[in-house]
């Protein structure tokens, strides 16, 4: 198809376009400058009829390569929709005649602003290749989940009801996890339709922990293969052809393809033993929730009886948040979320089976959201379980009683209580593997203690559980104490390594309940990945883009910028260091082409040529006009829309600016910069997303990235001695609607007072 | 007439907000057909509303605009606005769906231009403000509003009006004659992602927010902070405009409570702190800010807020359920209560008070238009005798954004099990 | 039209001679006005209020209801109960929710019961006077019956706990009731419907025994009255009216205050609107005169 | 110190709130207190509780007895029931604190001279002499509570109010000689008797109350 490529340009004259701008001007530059075969005009071009003439010519073979000049890129998407050929788009309506007052004083500047973005967008067009995928892509039905826990076998039991292969990877002789030794579980359900809301209510009970069953039918189920005491000790290739090393402890070793990957290691109880202070390892009877379960699986449904001496328990104290939300040495800072319901329920044990035996929580906060967990709270206190709101401190031993010291929080005094046996409310410890970038984070530590910390996070760092074949390490990123959480709110599943997906307690900490529905989500996640990479396109944020990266060879210095700053960790490296891009692991934010120094990297429909000819291609008065040209490169996740905004609500933007959308500001290459300077630009503003911990940018460090690059720009400017002024990167969110265009006539002023650029050839 | 194309291997999504987007999405981007029925006449449902999401204080039109774009570019997608459904009848793998469609009075040719909001006068409360703010009769819901198409409010169809805004419109976009339709169309698996909807804040009484103006609720804060809110993003109170620096949080209004909802709605804590943190930005060595709570409840990881919010000086904790409001002669709100910590009787004077107003499922339980398996606090729970119909989101819990959408790309799955099943793709 | 017939129970204070002898004379002119016959409950006993607790103790205080609703159910079956003070009704309510609610309590009471050979169903329904008014009668009725509307008088509508918490009138607010505010406007007075005192507490019983701590809050119930221009107080309980008007020279005398607010019941307002004289309203009974009905009950 | 208190004190020992919740009217939802105060801040004369509604509630999971039932608070209830409407728990609040200040007095340790526990008193004596209430009886017990030379003090006081309401016929001296009385006088404090005596023999034996 690129054989033959045919360019054909149209312009809507809808929407004021046509009574504000000459629009005969614009079609003689799209033909004329813009080498558009022929642009037609349209009055609505996005009407079903404007439409069908653009139709009509590709089907007639008349357009491979077609310019549309009207409104923004983001509007009437569905309209201007033709997925054969390529398109460009020249932002005529949010881009000049909104954002621009009426008026003839105005009128000369308005119109070449257009003209010259019926230029940029026919260059970029020419430039441009409609993708139509890899070829390397395959369909693999079949996916790796690793676990042993509930969450493991949910996200099998699901794939395989979706007509998915599995094989399950869990490290122990036998599957259930952590929930392996549960006795109950806490209901999944609140009250249903019909109960009433009086105090006597019959509300949920603890429930049959469904550990078993579900055990019972991975075993029963076909789809589903078990590796029993076994570990992945390799990972390689890209969703669509993974392959992994299974290794038994035996020794034999197992290699499977798969289309994606769930890791579902939940969590590692939290070691008590760093609670001395609680008596933990000084008495048998001070146990943790954990061990609490085995104590009453134990007695099922007799009395529980305590370690030491195996007499009937007649007053159990549970102590919450025991080495959590604390920031002191070797606690965990955050709340596990499941510890509370727990507790409720473990004392409810006691209580079914001894009223009279006495079962108090010591809770700071009790967290018990939902329907079903303020139910459960309730049947607690029907129960007759105490609850009171105290901080423990201590626990002592006195000959065979327990001493629980604790500050009653309610009677404000500090006070103690006896017992027979002791809970600790521990945490979850996510069961994640060495993150990729801990020695990144000691490096870029902007304080020495953070670096301390940095560095210990690196000594302290758990064996691999993926052993990724990846040129940025073995396992999943972590976000935030250990973790592998996507840091986007919506978007829970956004994963930093494609086609690898968290589940469960070790995304973040989530009762059973929770994993439950969090196992099938990552599960439907895994499996799109699976199907897109079949098709060759990409996942999320730039869903369906066929495009991928190639480089070429001969121009490559192996310098391995890209491997390095993939923040996918998509790229790997051959044996002579070439970059090997791995395309359904890469999700198109063209932070590889941006890094390049030698410029060979490119996207068919993205690349330093289709924004670079668009720099040229725009019109230079020369130094003396009084016209300046000011080049604004925006995100088009976010600054590019918060524009459009503007435009919508009666922003007004300098005329001398000339806007391109970026896929990331990861993207920008430097050349374009040095080219526009060169060519005469006055000014540049780059818009990328927030790079903080909050960090906004949707390819994770993008945004980072190309601020680091773009704080040597400086250089740049000093060997062209120009102004330091001439260049500015800013952070702009979506909402900026006031402040993007702002920023753009600021440096619109900054340029008037420092004067034009010499550099106008 | 509507036309809908569809198979007993399409998915039919109901509700159009994060979690029905999501479920929808997700789905279509599976290569599945899905079609979305959304009440409103956009996406995006209440999140669309908020101003900043806890905790990262990121903007939720970010992720809307990634999810719009997906939405726009799917060819799997079928989206119907201004449409409920009415009935659903069948099996599992095998429904027929009713759907009603209320007209727009606005066609698929609006270019979105606003000529037509230029040419019509008469004002009405703005849904999209919680009625804080005024919107014209002929209107776009809201800035990024999607699709993209203007509204004629119903109110303004037979006024000389609607025919000043039907001659303001170069391009045929608007058709009066547009009469309510219903569609019927097969689906193998329904997602119920109808959502939340703020409790009614006047049933609290001792609060008084039917009494005293300068008592809000927390969805009514979020457009106060929305720089594209009515007062354009002011902390100002609604009798006077008196900025309001001493501001009172209330948590549990309405919550776990056998007054009013029995259950947590489990938002509303981080929503408080959240926007404790506007208040604080706002006015900074003056902000003054009270935040009464039962237990505070940021799980997991969100304690990492939580303590960053304790660390603002501005902001003080008091573990207490106010007894009751009332106002003084200068309309500050008064809340009298005991701080149980301590048991101190405190009478505080604000310049206006948040109450953090409970989540209810905006479907009563009365109104299923099918058999679907409800706890008492009408939220839908997960139960084989739903057959094909799946909860995503809120319609399940009281969810915050993160949960709802983890939840709805789980029914995504279920969904695409049952059309697997019908597809047999399945074994 | 046949007269409504309701089971009477006046309780103590309402008696010849005692406290609220007043309350029962208007509300017989007015049930007389309403078509309501009321036939009292023979031999009825003391309810022992919210204050008999500590003397009897749970038991034996349900049984003083329990004697009274089983003579009314022995004699006046099929009849509603009725009472015109809050404490009564609330005593007599609470007693027959409670009994309902624990079998066992039932029994032990039928059987204290069996030793004057009475015996409790619990199938009586329990109103107050205001209730009656409200959901039997009609807001519309009674505006219907007015002779003499209280045009311009101004009335702050104090009702006070028992009638309002914990059962209150159907389809009112405990923080904010209007029922009185109605009533005011049907018999065509000015109600103060701002009144933010509507619902405080006067002391109760505790005006006796702590009559500082009672009268401190009464201040503010009668301060309130006057910011808001009120001629008079309208309340539908014994206790409240009693102890909002007979203590405002106590009252004065601590506080420096010049209160002269009268202090009258629903009862008392509605035999004045439909046109009954100055004697058979009681309004002879006001220590504190409401001259604005004395003036138009004269008119 | 009552037998009954030291036999109580004796059945429960440490675990004061099992004593409530089988020996005080409605104790036994005490448990579903969840500590959100508004009892607290809603009571009336809250201010002059030493321990309001809530902290009694804490105290008692505390095993404070000797705190609680010796405290005045519970007599401060002017059962005006805006903590009961309010409690999202749905606590019968007013109940409990009769309930405790009923059981407080059985055990014989209601605090001296607390002026309405004797008021209560008196109240019950006055109805149950003749089966309904005589309020100038009542009245003049009251001024009298404290002795003859307070009453005569307190009466002075009174005085022009007692007028006042012997003017408006709302006081009849001639109630001083009998005044109103239930007929079946007999019946009616047999009845009442008998309700007493099932009381007492239900707490002084087995204690838990049907329900607890």
């Amino acid at each position: 198809m690129a054989a033959d490529k045919k360019f054909a340009g149209y312009l809507c004259t809808g929407c004021g376009i046509g009574e504000r701008l000459d629009a005969r001007q614009l079609s003689q530059i799209a033909t004329r400058e813009g080498k558009m075969a022929a642009c037609k005009e349209h009055p609505m071009l996005c009407s079903a009829e404007g439409v069908q003439l653009i139709r009509d010519d590709i089907a007639a073979g008349n357009a491979t390569h077609i310019m549309i000049a009207a409104c923004s890129r983001r509007a009437k998407v569905e309209a201007f929709s033709f997925p054969e050929v390529a398109m460009s788009r020249a932002n005529l309506r949010e881009g000049v005649i909104w954002l621009r007052p009426e008026g003839d004083e105005h009128q000369e500047t308005t119109q070449e602003m257009a003209d010259d973005y019926v230029r940029m967008a026919c260059a970029e067009v020419r430039f441009m290749t409609q993708p139509t995928g890899s070829g390397e892509q395959t369909l693999n039905r079949s996916l790796l989940v690793v676990g042993n826990g509930v969450t493991a076998m949910t996200s099998a039991l699901e794939a395989a009801k979706a007509g998915y292969g599995v094989h399950l990877v869990c490290d122990e002789g036998e599957l259930g996890g952590v929930y392996k030794d549960l006795y109950k579980r806490v209901p999944f359900r609140a009250a249903p339709v019909g109960v009433s809301n009086a105090r006597t209510a019959p509300l949920p009970q603890p429930e049959e922990p469904g550990v078993a069953e579900m055990i019972a039918a991975i075993q029963a189920n076909p789809r589903i293969q078990v590796h029993l005491n076994a570990k992945v000790t390799k990972t390689s290739g890209a969703p669509g052809r993974f392959s992994a090393d299974i290794s038994v402890e035996s020794g034999s070793t197992v290699t499977e393809n798969f289309g994606a990957i769930v890791q579902a290691t939940d969590y590692k109880p939290y070691d008590a033993n760093l609670l001395p202070e609680f008596a933990y390892g000084k008495s048998p009877d001070v146990v943790t929730n954990f061990e609490l379960e085995r104590l009453a699986k134990a007695a099922n449904g007799g009395p529980l009886k305590r370690p030491s001496d195996g007499k009937e328990v007649k007053a159990v104290a549970f102590i919450q948040c025991a080495g959590q939300r604390s920031d002191k040495e070797g606690h965990l800072p955050y709340c596990s979320g499941f510890c509370c319901t727990e507790s409720i329920k473990q004392a409810m044990y006691f209580k079914a089976q001894n009223p009279g035996c006495d079962a108090t929580v010591l809770f700071d906060d009790l967290r018990t959201p939902g329907a079903a967990g303020e139910d459960f709270y309730r049947a607690g206190q029907q129960a007759q379980v105490t609850f009171s709101k105290g901080k423990a401190s201590a626990v002592d031993i006195n000959g065979g009683k327990l001493t629980v010291k604790f500050k009653d929080l309610i009677l404000d005094e500090d006070t103690a209580m006896e017992c027979d046996l002791v809970v600790l409310a521990t945490g979850q410890v996510p069961n994640s593997g060495p993150d990729p970038y801990a020695q990144l984070a000691v490096d870029e530590a902007p304080t020495e203690e953070e670096k301390a910390a940095a560095r210990k996070a690196l000594e302290v760092a758990p064996p691999s559980i993926l052993n990724l074949d990846y040129r940025q390490g073995t396992d999943l990123p972590h976000l935030k104490h250990g973790f592998v959480d996507s840091h986007f709110i919506c978007f829970p599943y956004e994963t930093r390594r494609t086609g690898i997906y968290a589940a469960g307690p070790v995304r973040r900490p989530m009762d059973m309940k929770q994993a439950i529905d969090d196992a099938a989500g990552a599960t439907l996640k895994a499996i799109q990945a699976a199907e897109n990479a079949a098709r060759g396109a990409a996942a999320h944020p730039r869903v369906g883009d066929l495009s991928y990266p190639t480089f070429r060879k001969e121009g490559c210095t192996q310098c391995k910028r890209c491997t390095v700053e993939c923040p996918f960790g998509a790229i790997n490296e051959d044996e002579q260091r070439y970059p090997q891009f791995n395309e359904s692991r890469c999700r198109r934010c063209g932070t590889c082409m941006g890094a390049c120094p030698v410029r060979v990297i490119s996207f068919e429909n993205y690349s330093i040529d289709s924004v670079g000819q668009q720099i040229k291609a725009v019109d230079m008065p020369d130094e003396f006009s009084e016209k300046p040209r000011i080049l604004a490169l925006a995100c088009e996740n976010d600054a590019y829309p918060a524009l459009d905004m503007a435009a919508q609500s009666g922003g007004q933007i300098s005329p001398f600016a000339r806007v391109i959308p970026v896929r990331c500001l990861g993207s920008v290459s430097l050349s374009w910069i040095t080219d526009a300077l060169n060519s005469g630009y006055d000014g540049i503003v780059l818009m990328g997303c927030r790079r903080d911990d909050d960090y906004q940018c949707h390819f994770v460090r993008g945004s980072k990235m190309a601020a680091e690059r773009l704080s040597k720009v400086g250089d740049t400017l000093q060997q062209l001695n120009l102004e330091q002024e001439r260049i500015q990167v800013y952070e702009v969110a979506i909402t900026d609607v006031q402040r993007a265009p702002q920023l753009i006539n600021d440096m619109a002023a900054t340029v008037e007072k420092i004067g034009m650029s010499p550099f106008k050839f | 007439m509507t036309e809908v194309v569809a198979t007993n291997e399409t998915i039919l999504v109901v509700g159009g907000g994060i979690s029905g987007m999501t479920a929808a999405l997700e789905a279509a981007e599976t290569g599945k057909q899905v079609v979305l029925v959304e009440k409103r006449p956009y996406l995006g449902g209440r999140v669309s509303q908020l101003y900043k999401y806890f905790p990262k204080l990121c903007f939720p039109t970010c992720g809307l605009e990634i999810n719009q774009r997906r939405a726009k570019m799917n060819p799997n997608l079928r989206v119907l606005t201004m449409a409920e459904v009415t009935g659903l009848k069948g099996e599992k793998g095998n429904y027929t769906a009713t759907v009603k469609i209320s007209p727009r009075y606005v066609n698929g040719n609006c270019t979105a231009c606003g000529e037509c909001e230029k040419a019509v006068s008469s004002e009405f409360d703005d849904e999209y403000n919680y009625g804080l703010g005024k919107r014209k009769g002929a209107y776009l819901p809201y800035r990024m509003a999607h699709p993209a198409q203007y509204v004629l409010d119903p109110r303004l169809i037979g006024t000389p009006e609607a025919d000043q805004a039907k001659a303001a419109c170069k391009y045929n976009a608007i058709d009066l004659d547009m009469r309510e339709e219903s569609v019927d169309f097969p689906c193998g698996a329904v997602i119920w992602a109808t959502g939340w909807q703020p409790y009614d804040a006047a049933k609290i009484q001792p609060y008084g927010y039917d009494r005293f103006p300068n008592v809000i609720t927390s969805v009514e804060f979020e457009r106060l902070a929305d720089p594209q809110g009515p007062t354009g993003g002011k902390l100002v109170r609604p009798s006077d405009g008196k900025e309001a620096k001493k501001v009172a949080f209330i948590q549990c209004a309405g919550s776990r409570d056998r007054n009013h909802l029995l259950h947590c709605s489990r938002i509303c804590c981080m929503a408080s702190l959240k926007q404790c943190t506007y208040v604080a930005d706002a006015w900074g060595k003056d902000a003054d800010v009270s935040v009464y709570y039962i237990d505070l409840r940021a799980i997991d990881r969100f304690e990492d807020f939580y303590a960053k919010v304790r660390g603002i000086e501005q902001v003080k904790f008091i573990k207490s359920k106010p007894a009751s409001i009332v106002a003084d002669k200068e309309g500050n709100p008064v809340v009298h209560g005991v701080d149980t910590e301590g048991y101190n009787r405190y009478a505080d004077s604000f310049d206006l008070v948040v109450l953090a107003i409970g989540m209810e499922p905006s479907v009563d339980q009365a109104s299923f238009p099918v058999d679907i398996v409800l706890n008492r606090e009408g939220f839908i729970e997960a139960d084989e005798a739903n057959g094909g119909v799946f909860a995503a989101g809120c319609a399940s819990d009281a969810l915050d954004v993160n949960r709802a959408v983890q939840h709805a790309t789980g029914a995504a799955l279920r969904a695409i099990q049952v059309v697997h099943g019908a597809a047999g793709v399945e074994g | 039209m046949a007269k409504r017939q309701y089971s009477f129970y006046p309780g103590c204070s309402s008696q010849k001679g005692a406290s609220s002898s007043n309350y029962l004379v208007s509300v017989q002119t007015m049930c007389e006005e309403l078509d309501i016959q009321l036939n009292e409950i023979p031999d009825w006993n003391c309810c022992a209020a919210s204050i008999g607790y500590a003397g009897g103790g749970e038991l034996p205080r349900l049984t003083l209801s329990a004697r009274n609703i089983a003579l009314s159910e022995q004699h006046h079956a099929g009849q509603d109960i009725v009472a015109t003070c809050a404490a009564c009704w609330l005593s007599t309510r609470e007693a027959a929710e409670r009994l309902h609610e624990d079998q066992s309590l039932l029994a032990e009471c039928n059987t204290a019961l069996a030793e004057a050979g009475l015996k409790l169903k619990n199938a009586t329904p329990i109103k107050h006077m205001a209730e009656v008014l409200v959901e039997d009668i009609g807001y519309e009725t009674i505006a219907a019956k007015v002779k003499k509307p209280l045009s311009g008088i101004k009335i702050a509508g104090y009702v006070g706990c028992q009638t309002n918490r914990p059962f209150g009138i159907a389809g009112e607010s405990y923080e904010n009731p209007r029922y009185l505010d109605k009533l005011v406007e049907a018999l065509g007075g000015d109600a103060l419907t701002g009144y933010e005192k509507k619902v405080q507490c006067c002391g109760g019983a505790l005006a006796f025994s702590e009559p500082a701590k009672s009268q401190e809050m009464v201040k503010g119930i009668i301060e309130a009255a006057y910011d808001h221009g009120a001629d008079l107080i309208v309340t539908p309980c014994p206790v409240c009216q009693m102890n909002v008007e007979v203590y405002q020279d106590e009252i004065n005398a601590t506080y420096g205050t010049q209160f002269k607010m009268p202090v009258v019941y629903y009862s008392n307002l509605m035999a004045v609107a439909f046109g009954r004289s100055a004697k058979e309203a009681a309004l002879n009974a006001q220590i504190i005169p409401a001259k604005a009905l004395d003036d138009l009950a004269a008119k | 110190m009552s037998d009954l208190n030291t036999a109580m004190i004796e059945r429960y020992r440490t675990n004061f709130l099992k004593e409530v919740e089988a020996n005080v009217e409605e104790g036994e939802w005490v448990k579903m207190c969840m500590q959100c105060g508004v009892c607290s801040g809603s009571c009336p004369l809250g201010k002059f509780w030493a321990h309001p509604p809530q902290e009694i509630f804490m105290m008692i999971r505390a095993g404070k007895r000797e705190e609680v039932l010796s405290s005045d608070s519970m007599w401060m209830c002017t059962s005006c029931y805006n903590c009961i409407v309010r409690c999202p728990r749905e606590l019968p609040i007013t109940h409990i604190m009769h309930g405790l200040a009923t059981y407080a007095k059985r055990l014989g340790l209601v605090p001296q001279n607390q002026p309405t526990a004797r008021f209560a008193q008196m109240f019950w004596d006055n109805l149950m002499k003749k089966g309904r209430v005589n309020e100038l009886k009542l009245g003049l017990a009251l001024y009298f509570m404290n002795g003859f030379g307070e009453g005569v003090k307190t009466a002075l006081k009174k005085q022009k109010l007692g007028m006042n309401m012997m003017k408006t016929g709302r006081m009849n001296p001639m109630e001083i000689l009998g005044g109103h009385a239930v007929k079946d006088l007999s019946g009616f404090q047999k009845v009442i008797q008998k309700a007493q005596e099932l009381e007492d023999a239900r707490i002084a034996q087995h204690g838990a109350r049907q329900g607890a």
